[in-house]
Parts: structure tokens; C-alpha cells; sequence
């Protein structure tokens, strides 16, 4: 019956604390957004499961000896898979609509703003009682503003690890629901007059040009902003291997086996940091709550900043391809495009909101580099 | 409170600094667009033939004239043959 | 020639033992196995040429700063490789048959008496001389009755590092010897007629089910035995990826690049331990033979655990099915079929051997778990 | 002789408790699928085009109809054919 | 304005050194090299970006915490990238035109006569001031002749790994100048007549021919030179997984993501270690000049031995192929190729000059075994 | 000067072990060749089917008659299809 005992002592149901049993809930709610709704599943299914190990009484998955520990320490605490990832992402990008049409650029900066925003938020919140955020814990919450995920998990584990699990379930839980958030700013700010501006065809890009575009991006971040240089360094890489066109291997095996592997691993090593005590308090709430206004922000900012290029500007810029400015990549293109369609069945807008997309990676790379050079 | 002047503050230098800075940044891409990429681009423009270009560098060995079935289809689908066996064989 | 002699000396002639001359040997036998018998050689091939590796003289292959070491240190003494390997057997595994009969669980839990007959035997085997096995020794070798490759290596790596190189090749070897040892067993304990009963088909299972039952078994093994957790949880991430359809790349790298890359070297890491020293002694005949034992009884208590439920249900049950319960997936699933065919030309097991086989599956991890919780 | 009985006697147990509990697992098992499942399986049915279900998802931008040579068939056969040029070409 | 000056003192602008400058320039020099003339660009590539990278100023990508740092130490470091990217090579070679005519082992042989008179060579440079190199020095150099690129990164980060990234600028750019260094000394070496030298169709090899060969080749390796088993063991265990059937899978993702994966990253690795003080001195103009030397005597000895062995052959032996035995895999057999069917358009020399050409790799494999056994 | 020597000696004496070495070494793997292989592909000569040998392996479970489409041809194209509309899915 000694054994019974020990059995019975080693159950989960003789060790359960009542934060892992919540935590595990949370686990299975990003489980349910990523497998029935669809919600950026490639990384909210393994981050969704991560959670549920880490959070088992008695298996030690994160402490020393621990799967999930040795995944967390070799790929997330040294920034190894974020970037890998970015460099994967690198390989997947296309810059041709961005150089076709260099302006855009000036949106991805734009939409950087719901960054810069959340950041006065997140201080601001310090009034809230139970909630103190740091500078280092600000600028780490700001990062979801950039949609982009890769970034934001690299920023969060270098300025503030504690806060990893709820950032990166903020970052791609919004980043999810881009298409539910962002339409009605765009009509609000947006007349239908503008919305139906249908935009002229983009020249062709030469290959050439798409060569040096991520070199010459490099150039610029290794003279202006080194802090920013893993970044995007990896992800120039990855771009350069694909437009190369020398190294097809190479590039083919970025944009699958490799960053498929990593974002297996990722997701669980993300998932890991999702712990009762890291997440279970008032500064989740107000992480969530800033992650909503942060994408609101910048989806507002590039519109804005859109509609003002379209008034100065000789060739007609429609406003909507502002709020692709955000990154979330490719979805909030996509989001322009159909907004745009709805108010004219003719105006296909994908090809031309690609431009400030990938624009607001770049951006949300450099406003990422800013934080890192000033806070880190 | 004293201390909550000082972080908004510092906070505040960081979205000025911040955004100031990201637009210099992309403001000077766009130079460089416009300047460096477009000579390049007239200097060395893509060969004629210009949506073919990715593909002609890799079938330099197979310049057989397309339109009647290309041996290269051929081996792709026997490729394809080989892998699907391969993957459908005994597994674990 | 003091550089000839040096030259000499550092030649494998000169420095041979000859005890690596026959680990050398065993090296060689395996990749015989492996290549002309075909037994089991994705993991054989490596664990050949690793046993042959890290018995060469002064090279220091599994020495500090040789190749082998570092991979077994990284990835097998730390239990990662085979719980990625134990990912990409999820997501390989279709748990459908299952699903659709579930009594047959039972089947693949009978099978398991083959484990724990065989920790009994292990202890008896001390009465020999030249043979010490303690408890976790006989945990480490009785759980080659799984069938269960990554099972075996996971648990001998925790339990049993220094037998981990003969319970791997015992483990494998009687995997690829199932068509030879379980069909004697299975017509002796069968009459014609039983081994001629046909099974009603499987009802058709829905994708619902399919998705939540990898969920149930991992929270069901939270409850109850989080010491198998890393196994089960994995397998059921993998199977969860297969089955969610919204991952599909990373569940297909999960079963091909990660895999293959994975079983690479593990098999290598595995052979690293077959020393002179850990594999030359009583104790490895010891464990080949406690290893025959182990699948016999196994067989056969799947077998006879099917004969009662055959005779006391009321949908017949070809006893046969229960000899797949052992695991060893698909090869046992695979006799039971072709053994049925012999007795009855219309008798197709295949599908229904599927249930208990991926049973048996579970059934080993979970007895693993159970070793794990009270021997560990 | 004292010892070996002791050791005996664990591994006894431990046969026992083993088999207990795996037994008991697996059944528990058993009633999670004829309850949870069988419940789910009777609310969520698959689609009434089951066998399709899995491609469906997908092919909602391939919507074309089946039956003439699919527009995909076509991609995926020039896939293959870019995929094979690129992995004979040059290798180290 | 604080901040604004702790981001200008944070920049690349303000913290240049002018060594960094240059090695940046070289970088971009091994990017061209690689997109624009094609000179190995798998490798090239990703060495040019790992360059620019690691001389980026305060970024600290190979200090400690840094992306570079990490993959040199984990996969350089110790060895573990180019034995892998060597186990990929064995799994793409095909040993059936060495093992249809074993004479042209003795050109592989006699090419690495280049390896060791650079080794001389090396030493005599110790005449020039500024030069100062060891032996182990020296035969990290010496490998350049071998004309392969895993086996020279492997022995200059044992030997010399200040040296390595000279070394393998030296290496890679010298294989990828084969086809413009070797013909002209080709010509030089040999008679019309004698490049006009029709070769007899090779007989057909069997199975179990290729499947013995690399178990021979290592057991050699075993017995007479355990310092090579790295580099051979590697090999030969790729070149059994091909040419045993039976694991297709292993042998594919050797061949492929595997190989991939890790030429990235050995890549990335081999530029960090393209730093200023490392890089930027007399020292690797050495290098640079002995690289030459090294491909032309190696070259050279190779058409000289294949000259020698047709006066004494009865079957005729065309002395081009013999140019191939310094590896250099497959470019050197097609320069043997292209400049035999100058002289005689019937002549197809490439499956012929495949023997010396795998050949040269074992050489150069078995050479840097005897300089690992003397030296290291 | 005298160090130099001393270096060149070595060095000396490196090259000639070296290549001593080299060539005993693959003058032994010549004859590892001319007899061992030799005998072994005598003993053991491929099936006289000897091209197909590599798929026959592998075609047990595809044993239909060639010469007509075969069914492995369908699949490895349908195959192909799902592989294209996998990856051509939704990526990052
Ligand atoms: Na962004
Ligand atoms: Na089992
Ligand atoms: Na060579």
C-alpha cells in the first residue's frame, strides 16, 4: 500500500495549486483561439500547449532537468529563436511593392507611433494600484504596438523576461484580430470618398534592386542604430538569401524546415513563461488592455498619417493602405484590401498596402533597436 | 509623485526621440531608394526576357524549347513519384 | 622518424583493446541488421556506426570535445531527442481505430504485463552471479516489453544510464523480430476458429473527436501520473499539430525533417554507449534475454486478455488483435493482420489492429510513468 | 537471501501497482471516449462532405470546379518541376 | 537633448574603428564574390553577412551574449558544423566511378602533394617580417591545397583558430577560381595529344561494392590513422546511409535541411571570426598567396601523376583528369571535362575524372588526419 | 637562423611522412578495392534487373503492372497538389 501512497503523492490531483489549474485554463483558451478560431495558430497552438506543461504539479518542465527549462535557456533567454525566425521571415519578404513606391515608408514610421503611445500608457498605469512597470517593463509592452512577433518576443526577453508570456499572448492574440480591430477605425477616420481612391499600377522592381534594398537597409541600421542590427541583420539576411537568387537551397530551407522547427520550439518556450505567478496579477490585465490600445493607435496614426500624404501628394495615395503600416504581416494588407473593396468593388489595394506592411516591420524593428539603445 | 513626473517625463523624451527617430530612419530609406536603387536600376537593368530571368539562371542545362513536354516535367513528376514513395514507405 | 614513429603510435593498430575490437564487431552486427535484414534500420544504421565510432582507439569520439559527447550530452542524457522524436510519432499516429473501438485500450493495457513480468525477472536474474540489477536497473530494462523505442531510450537515460546502449539494442532488435517472435505465440494460444472470426468495420470518427482526444489523454495523465507527462504530453503535441489541421507545417516537419534529423543522432548518441566496459558483460546476455521474455509475455497476455473480452462481448473479437497491444507500431498491427489472413482469406485486421497497437503505445509511456514515479 | 526477498517483494508491488494503474488509466479512458467524445462527436458531426473536410479549409481560393484540369493541378505540377530544377542544381 | 545624445553615442557613426571599416569592405567583397560571379555561394554568402556583422560596432554579435558568439562556440568551436556539413557530403557522393577504376586513387594521392609543399611553403614565409607562423599554424594553412572546404574549417579550428577566417576566405575563394587556375596549367603540363586521349567506359559497380567501400574506408581510417576518424567516420556514415537503401529518409535530410541548416550557420560563424586584428595583416596576405601556390603545385602533381601512370598503363589514362584529384567536388571534373573536349569534342572525360575527383577528398581527409596526428 | 632550420626540418620531415602516408593509405584502399570489392560483387552480383533494383524494394506494396498509368503516379501528383496548397497557404 506504500506504493499506493507514493502513487497517490505523485498524481497531479494530490499536487494542484489553484494558479496552475487557471494557468492550464489559459492554456486551453489560446488552444481554442488557435484551433477554432484560427488565431495565429502557428504560434498560439505550441505557446497554448507550452503553457499547459509548464504549469503540471510535480513534472518540472521548467525547472532545471526540464524540457521546456532547456528550450527557454538555449533559444529564447539568448534571443537565438526570435531571430532565426526573423531571418525565416526575411526569406519570405518580398520588397518590391515597398520599393516601387518608397512613401510608404513614411506609414510604417507613422503606425510605429502606437508603440511610442503605449509606452506613455504603460507609465501611466503605474497609477493603478498593484501595478508598477519599470521603463525597461514599458518599452517591452510598448513593442506589441509593433505587431510583429518575432520582435516583440526578442525585445521582452532581453528588457523584461517576467512579462514575456503575457506580451507574446497580447502581441499575437491582436495581431489575430487585426481583422476585427482595425475596420472600424479605418471608417471612422476615412471618408468614402477616399476609401474608393483607387491607386495607380506599380512599376516593375529590378532584381537588382532588390539585391541591395536589404544591404542598404543594413548599411543604415549599422551607422544609425547597431542596437537594432540583430534585427534586422537577421532579417536582411534572410532577404538577401531569397533575392540573391544564388543560394535558392538556403533560402527555401529558412522559410520552411528551419523556421518551422523554431517556431515549434518558440511557441513552447514562450508557453513556458506563462506561470501563475508571472501571469495571474493586475499587470496581465493592464498588459492586455494596452496591447488593444496600441494596435488602435497605430491602425489610427498611418491612417492619418495616410490620408495627410494623399492631400500633398499629386498621385492619389488611398488612406486605407495606412493601417497596413502596422506590420502583421500579411493580414493587415489584406484587411486594406478588403475595406477598400467593400466601399469599390474595383479597387484592389493588396499589391499596393504590401508597401507600408513590410515598411512597418522595418519601422517596428527600429522603434525595437530605439528601446533597446536608450532602456536596455 | 515626484517620481511619476520624473518617469512620464522620461517616458515622453522616449516617444519624442522615439519617433523622431524612426521617421529620420525611413525618410532616409526612401532617399536611398530614390537616389542609390534607381541609378542601379537604370545601370543594370533586368535582361529583357525579364519575368523569365529567375528561371533562366537554373535551366541554362535544360534549354530544351518548352512547349512540347519538357523532359524536366518528366523527372519532376518521376521526382515527385520517387518522394511520395519515399515518404509513404515504412515510417517510425 | 621520429615522426614515423610518432605516426605509429598514434595508429588505431597500435592502440587497440580488444575489447573495442568486439564492440567493433557488435558495431558491425548491427548494421548488418540494418542493412541486409532491415530491421529497424533508421535507428540500427546510426547506432551501428556509433557503437563502431566510439570505440576507436586515442580518437576520443565520446570523450570532452568529441563529437559523440556532445550529442549525448546535449540530447539524450537531457531526454530531448527522443521526446522529439516521441513529437513526430504524435503527429504520425492516428489514433482513429482507436476512437472508433475503444475497448481495445484494454488490449494494449494487458500487453503491458510484459513490463512489469519482466521487472520481476530482472530481479530474479540476480540471483545469478556476475548480475546485480537494482530496482531501477530492472525499471530500465523491463520497459524494453513496451516496444516502445523513444519509451525505452527516455527511461533508461533516467533510470539506467550505463545499461542505456544495451536496452536500446535489445529494444530495437526485438522490434524488428516481431514478425518472427509473436506469430508461434499467437497460434498457440488461439484456436482455428477464433483466429478466423471477422470484425464488424469501424464506425467513421469526426474530426471533434479526433482533436480533443490527444487534449483528454494529456489531462488525464495531469491528473494522474504527471511523471509521464513529458512522454504523453509530447506524443499528444504531436498528435494534437496532425489533428488540429491548422499547423499543418509544422506538423509536417514534425514528421519528416525533425525526425530524421533527430533519429540521426540519437542513434549516433545511443551508440555512443556501447562500450566494452557497459555492454561486455553477464548482465547485457541478461538483458537480451529478460528482452525475448518481455515481448513473449507481452504477446500473450494481449493476446489472452483479447480471448476473454472475446468471449464475454457481444460484437465478436479476433484474439489475434490483442497480440498488436505491444506496441511496435505498425509491424504488430501488421502480424495480426497477416496471421488472420492465413487462417481466413477474408479477414482483415489490419485496421482494427490499429486500436490496440497505438494503445499500446500509451500503455507503455504510461507504465514508463508509473516507473518513473515510484522507482525514479 | 534477506535482501533479495526484500527486492522481491518490490518488484511484486511494483508489478502490481503497475498493472492497477494502467489498467484503470486506460479504462478511464475508455469512458472519456464514450462519454466526452461520443457527446462532442453527436454536437460537432463533420461536415456533410467529410471526406473532404480536411481540403476544404484550404481550397477556399481554389474553389474552381473540380472534374477539368484544375488550375492547382497545374501549379503544383510547375511547383514540382521548380522544385526539382532547384535541388539538381548545384549541390555543395 | 540626454537622450538624444546617449542615441548618438549609441550609434555605428560614432564608434567606428577604422579596422572595422575595411572588414566591412571585405565582407561586401565575399558578397559580390558570391551573387555577381557565383564563387561558392552557399558558403560565401552567409561568410560575407557573418563578417559585416561580427565588425559592427557596440552590437556585440561575437561577444558573449551574442548571436555569433553563440554559434561559433556551439557548432565551430567544437568541430560539430563541418563534420555535419561532411556527413551531407558523404550522402551526396557516389563512389561508383572511383570503385569501377581504384588506379585513380593514386591521383587523389598525388594531388595532395600541394597540401605539404605549402607547408614548406608556409614556413619559409617565416622570412618575411611580420610572418610569424607555427607549425600548427602552417598545416592549418597547408589544408587550402586540399581544395575542401569542411575538412580545412575543421583542422584550423584545431590548429589555428585566429587563422580560420583567412583560411577559409582562401579556401572557398580559390575552389570557386578552379575552373580560371587550373586549365592554364593544364595545358602547360600536357601534350595535344595526350588531352586528345579517349578513356574506356567504366564497367557497372554493384550494390554491395558501394555499400562496403566507406565501411572499408573507415576501417582503414580505424587501423591506421584514428585522427581522421572525425572527418572520415562522418563522411562514411553519410555515404552508407545513401548507398545502403534502407534509411532513404535519414540520408535525404542529410543531403538536404540538414546540410542547409548548417551551412547557414557554419557560415555565419566562419565570417565572425573575420575581425580586424585577426584578419587585417601581413599574415593573410600569406595565406592568400600560399592558397595560390597550394591549388597550382596540387593541380600540377596531379596531371604529372596521371602522365606517369599513362606511360605505364596499358589501358590509356587521360593525365587531365588527374588536375581533378584536388577535390574541389564536382567543378574540378568538370574543368578535366571541359578542357579534354577543347582538344577532342568526342572526349568526355567527366565520369572518368569523378574517381580522382572523390578521391582527392579522402586525401585531403587522410592529410589532415596525419597533420592532426604530428601537429595538433 | 638556427630555429629556422630547425622549422624547416620539420617541416621536411612532415611532407614526407605526409605523403608517404597518403599514398600507402590510398594505395591500400586500391587493393581494399581489387580484392575485397572484387570478390564481394562476384559473390553478391545486383539482381539481373539491375536498375529497377533500388524500387524494388520499395514497390512491393505497388506491384500493378507498369506500362499504364500507374496508380503511384496519380498519387504522387495529388500528392504534389496538397504539398503546393500547403505551402502556398497562409505563412508567417
Ligand atoms: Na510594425
Ligand atoms: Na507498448
Ligand atoms: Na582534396
Amino acid at each position: 500500500m506504500d506504493s499506493l501512497t507514493k502513487l497517490w503523492l505523485s498524481t497531479g490531483l494530490a499536487n494542484f495549486e489553484i494558479g496552475q489549474v487557471v494557468m492550464m485554463l489559459v492554456g486551453c483558451g489560446l488552444l481554442y483561439l488557435a484551433i477554432a478560431r484560427n488565431f495565429e495558430p502557428l504560434l498560439l497552438l505550441p505557446m497554448g500547449f507550452g503553457a499547459i506543461l509548464t504549469n503540471i504539479p510535480v513534472s518540472g518542465f521548467s525547472e532545471v532537468g526540464g524540457l521546456l527549462h532547456y528550450i527557454y535557456y538555449a533559444g529564447i533567454d539568448t534571443g537565438i529563436f526570435p531571430l532565426i525566425i526573423f531571418m525565416g521571415v526575411g526569406a519570405m519578404t518580398d520588397f518590391g511593392a515597398l520599393i516601387a513606391n518608397p512613401k510608404t515608408l513614411l506609414l510604417g514610421a507613422a503606425a510605429q507611433f502606437g508603440i511610442f503611445a503605449t509606452l506613455f500608457g504603460a507609465i501611466a498605469l503605474n497609477y493603478v494600484p498593484g501595478i508598477e512597470f519599470t521603463l525597461k517593463d514599458a518599452s517591452a509592452i510598448a513593442i506589441i504596438g509593433g505587431a510583429d512577433g518575432p520582435t516583440a518576443i526578442f525585445l521582452a526577453s532581453k528588457l523584461a523576461p517576467d512579462l514575456l508570456g503575457a506580451i507574446a499572448v497580447a502581441a499575437y492574440s491582436y495581431m489575430a484580430l487585426v481583422p476585427i480591430i482595425q475596420p472600424p477605425i479605418m471608417r471612422a477616420l476615412t471618408t468614402l470618398d477616399e476609401r474608393k481612391i483607387e491607386m495607380a499600377q506599380l512599376r516593375s522592381v529590378t532584381k537588382i534592386e532588390k539585391i541591395i534594398f536589404p544591404l542598404g537597409v543594413l548599411l543604415m541600421t549599422i551607422f544609425f542604430l547597431p542596437a537594432a542590427t540583430p534585427l534586422v541583420g537577421m532579417f536582411c539576411l534572410g532577404n538577401l538569401m531569397r533575392e540573391s537568387g544564388v543560394v535558392d537551397r538556403l533560402s527555401s530551407t529558412a522559410q520552411n524546415e528551419l523556421i518551422n522547427i523554431t517556431t515549434i520550439f518558440l511557441g513552447l518556450g514562450v508557453g513556458s513563461k506563462l506561470s501563475a505567478e508571472a501571469f495571474l496579477n493586475v499587470e496581465t490585465l493592464g498588459i492586455l488592455g494596452l496591447g488593444a490600445v496600441a494596435f488602435s493607435i497605430g491602425t489610427a496614426s498611418g491612417v492619418i498619417m495616410a490620408k495627410t500624404m494623399n492631400k500633398f501628394s499629386k498621385i492619389p495615395i488611398n488612406p486605407l493602405i495606412g493601417a497596413a503600416g502596422v506590420s502583421a504581416v500579411p493580414m493587415a494588407a489584406r484587411v486594406a484590401n478588403k475595406v477598400g473593396l467593400e466601399a469599390n468593388p474595383h479597387n484592389f489595394l493588396l499589391m499596393h498596402a504590401m508597401g507600408p506592411n513590410v515598411a512597418g516591420v522595418l519601422g517596428s524593428a527600429v522603434a525595437a533597436g530605439v528601446l533597446l539603445a536608450l532602456v536596455g | 509623485m515626484d517620481n511619476m513626473q520624473q518617469q512620464f517625463f522620461e517616458a515622453g523624451t522616449l516617444m519624442l526621440a522615439g519617433m523622431v527617430f524612426v521617421f529620420v530612419f525611413l525618410s532616409m530609406l526612401i532617399i536611398f531608394i530614390n537616389t542609390v536603387l534607381a541609378r542601379l536600376a537604370i545601370k543594370f537593368p533586368d535582361p529583357i526576357v525579364a519575368p523569365l530571368s529567375r528561371t533562366n539562371r537554373k535551366s541554362k542545362s535544360h534549354s530544351k524549347p518548352h512547349g512540347e513536354i519538357s523532359p524536366a516535367v518528366v523527372a519532376a513528376i518521376s521526382g515527385a513519384v520517387k518522394r511520395y514513395r519515399t515518404q509513404h514507405g515504412k515510417d517510425k
